[in-house]
């Protein structure tokens, strides 16, 4: 039994998710690939100081930026994603030593690669927020989101089976 | 080396020799000043207030005027206002648009805008300068005035350390001058209070002259007209002589340029 | 499909204030795989994890996923609860419902939808898990300590007093530190050397201590429990077997330069002890000021040395030691305030630092123990102390409070009255801050019986004119600006990280703040360890801090490494990268990128239509690899997975966010 | 001294125009200090500014101490918290003037002596910074 059941229900809960979605405009959706190390704990500390960001980022959490396979970019491209983030420690600054020297190359030429593909160059990003950046992973959150928004839906590499441009 | 020169009002009329010396001054160095044909005021007060667009035409379309060529003035307060309405042009776009669309005008900010000094500094050289002067103002004991406008805010003006500059007393060295440093060179004299609130402005001054007096100074020398009316004027209520002169008269003198008004009318003359 | 549990966490109103716990659930019935959903007010409490346990047991749950806080706060709490009942701990994935979501958004319906998400691809991500079974590693029983200021030294004699090995790295000639250069601290007053020789000389003499003086780390390599560090010991061009410590040599030598001990205020010769108490009491040649080695000749230090110990062709010397823990304590460097140039530091010698100024009451310092103006010599009737010079300050400093700076200066402010008794204090501040034991007690003191005046305010600028400094502040309190004809400004500069605490951070493997100190694991409940297992931070290479809380911290830092050390075994990475054989085409450029030499090339023998092949493959050495996933990405053919996080559950993730 | 009914638009008017929040200042007085013309202020700098955190927005515009400020950018070079006190005043100014309640600078005020000798920059800068 859920306990949940017994609490008074609110407003938007009893007005149903799928009514409150379309009465809203557009919205993008954000992949963000975050390491686990500075920039998901960047997110966590975002978190505890209560720093808003738009709901559009959701985060997966990646051992290390260097654990982004530009496969897993594409995939979120090709299920319907608007935008594209990966985050990881500073240059330097790596957990594992050197890992985000290596995603820093291997990403450089894959932004490279999808502009090419015919993306805007801005739907992909990559960017350094250390642990203690709570502000810099929520202006990041909201720079990306307002990008996206003024870029509106993409639908290059989409997937047309699996996710509607609405 | 060729200029676009923004003379200003006041150094077309109370500050003349201002503008009389370092024309001499600069026809000697080679340095070409040509005026901007049609210039209006620069504005005089530069608008801190971010949505007080009207007050940044006037240097806009100056600047837009210049085109992206070097923009040299003399006037401290020219500079100051041309060298911040430069940056606001550069910074904040909606003042950007606004203005340009009212001016109807393109400018988004380039070129570059100096003040004659760092023309002497950073394209002449005032080790050159020093190679050039004829008549060296040796045993002259001179301190730099500074004043304001000139040095901050450091961050867009970029003209010197705000706090311990050297421009002006490389300068001297380089006329040969023997410099005086006074504590008080960077402190305000007072500015347009002289206008409402004159006694404000003879306390200020009293302090800077009295500075600059112990200090050993026999002359003091400014890049301000209001700085120099001033220190002269709130100076002689307050029983002061130092004589007050633009930095430009002393370029003049070392540099042995006869003829000019200022020379005749015996403006430039030992300390 | 295996079958999977979703647990939701309220979190008291943390969670449940922003989503709809009760649509999540529901939504979460019909995850692929979900027999069995619960919420719970506070799932990390006893009764939360009995909830889990129980449902796991009655519900035969093969997966369990959890709705929660960050999984950096709790996963480990509910890998346990779900061990306990009986399933490999790696079969748990936790949704971040509180940080990434209810924390951070304020539309219940924009915030529930993002949970529902969230817990999705962890759902989705859960089907996919397997168990793991992390690698047991050894331990190094020896430690590292790296600065030898009181936070090390404290830190060296706990570990040792323990009964571990510990080595000590000091960059310079002599342990010490900032405390060494002290005269008194507060709030007692007992002078600094007193307290801190007697320490020196202990952990100078312990069996089980071991000083490199005059060293620094190059490199540190592997992990918790088996650090490989390489030392370099510069060579002092004394053998330090043979010297006795007699002084002649520097007494003899006629090269002089500005000593950094004291601050560059006195001179210390080439060959030199940086302070009369060094330990060890061995010279150090400067080959940078010395004459024999700038221009060939002198030598009289050799020629005067009774025992024959200067050694010129002395070389730098390579150390190469494992270590199961490291603690660092390198300490902070006092704020140059020269950015700062209305206090006219740096043009006029009666302005100092509070630093240089600790050095005139100590009867070793540049001035004899007096304190006397350095235009004229002449003691100074009006002093004028400058709080917060770099502090609080975000245009030009540090954003952050010093901290000790309230404290010292009026201890500095107490002293000069002791000293010079004609001497008057001014100390403009913004705040008094002085919390900590007897520390209130002590500033009020200074104020009230050694007539202190303090000033609430700041000064706009300090006016060198004729012999005198003419200070112009302010007191806010009376709103009276108030000018002070000063024979000496002190400044009160900012404590701030090393200048190459970022770099040295690096070399160890450590992260540091915005403003280069070393970032704590975590800033209330981890404040000795660092996100790197094994390496501790003591001292105020963390942050400004005072001597107490500095001893304190080392001592905490020595029992987290001791803790360590004494440990059998140690649990490694369960998440690391597996190499699928059958599919390796033995290219190796896995090993090219792997930070931790973790890969190898072996030889297999494989039967291929009745015949015996043999290739080379790629090998991972589990107890090295550390699951960063780099080379999971170098595979050209995708042979090589990362455990808990392989290939099909990070795209499982994607696909469930982008549903 | 009561808060103004209207001293949050105020003080948000302020910050959007002005760039410079209040609530950023910690009365380290740092500015009052380095005012040269402090002397002849009824408030000093850090006063007002403490003024305006309080929402005692009226005291801040009948403050002499706007009008004193000569725009010589002492206070926002040495700010420790990175505020422009020039810009601030020049807000209350601003607000003053733009409530018509009168220009501060009358033209018949001055001597003939003064209109002579005074630079044009002076004349035009203080009928700009007083009058509207």
């Amino acid at each position: 039994m859920s306990l949940a059941q017994n609490r008074p229900k609110t407003e938007a809960a009893t007005a149903g998710m799928e009514a409150a979605a379309q009465d809203r405009a557009w919205e993008p959706l954000i992949v963000a690939f975050c390491c686990n190390w500075c920039s998901y704990a960047g997110g966590d500390l975002a978190g505890t100081s209560r720093m808003q960001y738009p709901s559009n980022i959701k985060v997966i959490r990646v051992p290390c930026s260097s654990r982004m396979n530009p496969l897993f970019i594409l995939r979120a491209f090709q299920r319907g994603a608007d935008g594209v983030l990966v985050a990881g420690c500073h240059p330097g600054d790596c957990h594992y030593s050197t890992g985000n020297y290596l995603v820093r190359r291997r990403l450089s030429a894959f932004k490279r690669l999808i502009e090419f593909a015919g993306l805007e160059p801005e739907r992909f990003e990559v960017r350094w927020i250390s642990s203690s950046e709570g502000d810099k992973f929520s202006e990041v959150m909201r720079e990306m989101t307002a990008a996206i928004k003024a870029l509106g839906p993409n639908g290059k590499l989409r997937d047309g089976r699996w996710r509607k441009i609405t | 080396m060729r200029y676009r020169y923004f003379p200003g009002c006041t150094v077309k009329d109370q500050a003349k020799n201002m503008e009389e010396t370092t024309l001499a001054a600069a026809a000697v160095l080679g340095i070409e000043l040509e005026e901007i044909p049609e210039w209006q005021c620069c504005g005089a007060v530069f608008p801190l207030y971010e949505d007080e667009v009207i007050t940044l035409l006037s240097p806009v379309r100056t600047l837009a005027k210049a085109a992206g060529d070097p923009v040299v003035s003399l006037c401290a307060a020219c500079h100051h206002i041309l060298k911040r309405a430069q940056e606001v042009m550069q910074r904040n776009a909606e003042a950007r648009r606004k203005a340009t669309d009212f001016l109807e005008v393109e400018y988004d900010g380039q070129g570059r805008v100096l003040h004659f000094l760092e023309v002497l500094r950073d394209d002449y050289g005032f080790a050159r300068l020093g190679q050039t002067v004829k008549k060296p103002l040796a045993g002259r004991k001179v301190a730099a005035y500074y004043g304001c406008l000139l040095l901050r805010p450091s961050k867009v003006m970029q003209f010197d350390d705000p706090e311990n500059p050297s421009i002006m007393e490389e300068f001297l060295k380089a006329l040969g001058a023997e410099v005086v440093t006074t504590p008080y060179r960077t402190e305000c004299c007072g500015a347009y209070l002289s206008v409402t609130q004159k006694q404000v402005a003879e306390d200020t001054v009293a302090k800077i002259l009295n500075s600059a007096e112990r200090a050993g100074a026999e002359v003091i020398i400014t890049a301000c007209p209001l700085c120099r009316y001033n220190l002269e004027n709130c100076g002689r209520t307050a029983g002061k002589r130092m004589p007050v002169y633009y930095f430009s008269e002393l370029l003049a003198e070392a540099l042995a340029v006869a003829g000019t008004a200022a020379v005749e009318a015996g403006e430039v003359r030992p300390g | 499909m295996p079958r999977v549990g979703v647990f939701i966490c309220w979190c008291g109103t943390n969670i449940a204030g922003t989503v709809d716990i009760e649509t999540v659930v529901e939504t979460a019935r019909n995850f692929p795989g979900v027999v069995h959903t619960a919420d719970y007010r506070y799932l990390c409490s006893e009764i939360g994890q009995d909830l889990i346990k129980e449902a796991i047991k009655n519900e035969k749950l093969e997966q369990v996923v959890v709705g929660t806080c960050s999984p950096r706060m709790h996963e480990s709490t509910f890998r346990k609860a779900v061990a306990e009942a009986g399933l490999n701990p790696f079969l748990l994935e936790v949704a971040n419902l509180r940080e990434h979501c209810s924390w951070v958004h304020q539309d219940k319906t924009e915030a529930t939808a993002k949970a529902i998400a969230l817990l999705r691809a962890a759902a989705a991500k859960a089907v996919l898990n397997a168990p793991l079974i992390a690698p047991r590693l050894d331990v190094e029983k020896r430690a590292l300590v790296i600065g030898g200021g009181i936070a090390g030294i404290q830190a060296a004699l706990d570990i040792a007093e323990a009964g571990y090995p510990v080595d000590v790295v000091e960059r310079e000639p002599s342990i010490g530190g900032r405390m060494a250069q002290l005269e008194k601290t507060f709030p007692t007053l007992d002078c600094a050397a007193c307290i801190l020789t007697p320490k020196m000389v202990e952990a100078a003499q312990h069996p089980q201590i071991n000083l490199l003086t005059y060293s620094e780390v190059e490199e540190v390599k592997g992990f918790v429990g088996q650090f490989d560090v390489k030392i370099r010991q510069k060579a002092r061009a004394i053998d330090a077997t043979k010297c006795t410590g007699c002084g002649v040599c520097y007494e003899k030598c006629p090269t002089k330069t500005e000593s950094e001990f004291e601050m560059g205020l006195a001179k210390r010769k080439a060959i030199y002890v940086p302070f009369p108490q060094a330990v060890p009491n061995v010279p150090v040649i400067d080959r940078d000021n010395c004459l024999y080695f700038r221009k060939g000749r002198c030598r009289i230090c050799e020629k005067e040395c009774p025992p024959q110990a200067v050694y010129f062709e002395q070389q730098d010397q390579i150390l190469e030691r494992r270590y199961g823990a490291i603690v660092v304590a390198t300490g902070f460097d006092q704020l140059n305030p020269v950015e700062y140039g209305e206090y006219a530091y740096g043009q006029h010698p009666d302005v100092l630092t509070s630093l240089e100024f600790e050095r005139f009451f100590n009867a070793a310092g540049p001035t004899g123990g007096k304190v006397v103006r350095l235009s004229d010599g002449k003691p100074p009737r009006n002093v004028v102390f400058i709080q917060c010079v770099g502090s609080r300050d975000k245009a030009r400093g540090m954003n952050y409070c010093s901290k000790i700076c309230c404290m010292f200066t009026a201890k500095q402010a107490i002293l000069l009255k002791e000293k010079v008794p004609e001497a008057r204090s001014y100390v403009f501040y913004i705040d008094v801050r002085t919390a900590g034991k007897g520390y209130e007690e002590f500033q009020r003191r200074a104020a009230e019986q050694y007539g202190v005046a303090y000033l609430r305010g700041q000064v706009g600028k300090v006016f060198p004119d004729g012999d005198r400094l003419t200070v112009k502040g302010v007191d806010s309190l009376s709103g009276k600006t108030i000018e002070i004809q000063a024979d000496m400004v002190v400044l009160a500069a900012a404590s701030v990280a090393r200048g190459d605490a970022a770099q040295v951070g690096r070399v160890i493997g450590i992260n540091s703040d915005q403003y280069h100190f070393f970032n704590e694991a975590h800033p209330k409940l981890k404040p000795v360890e660092t996100h790197t297992a094994g390496i501790f931070i003591a001292g105020a290479c963390q942050a400004p801090k005072d001597i107490p809380d500095s001893v304190a911290q080392a001592s905490a830092a020595a029992v987290k490494a001791v803790g360590l050390l004494a440990k059998e075994k140690l649990q490694g990475e369960a998440c690391t990268a597996r190499v699928d054989q059958s599919g390796c085409s033995g290219c190796l450029y896995c090993e090219a990128v792997c930070p931790y030499g973790a890969i190898s090339a072996v030889q297999i023998e494989e039967h291929f239509r009745g015949e015996k092949l043999t290739r080379i493959v790629a090998e991972v050495n589990a107890a090295l690899c550390q699951g960063c996933g780099s080379c999971t990405v170098a595979c050209r053919s995708g042979s090589i997975n990362l455990q808990g996080y392989t290939n099909a559950q990070i795209l499982a993730e994607v696909d469930a966010i982008c549903l | 001294m009561k808060q103004t009914e209207n001293h949050s638009r105020f003080i948000e008017e302020m910050k959007e125009r002005s760039g410079q929040d209040p609530a950023c200042c910690l009365q380290c007085a740092k500015c009052s200090a380095a005012c040269p013309v402090s002397a002849v202020m009824d408030l000093l700098p850090h006063q007002v500014i403490r003024y305006l955190q309080l929402g005692f927005t009226d005291e801040a515009c009948k403050s002499k101490t706007p009008w004193v400020c000569a725009s010589c950018f002492t206070c926002a070079a040495r700010c420790p918290r990175d505020l422009d006190l020039a810009r601030m005043m020049e807000g209350i100014r601003l607000v003053a003037l733009r409530r018509r309640e009168g220009n501060r600078l009358n033209p018949g005020e001055l001597t003939p002596e003064q209109l002579k000798q005074l630079p044009q920059q002076a004349l035009v800068s203080g009928f700009r910074k007083y009058t509207k």
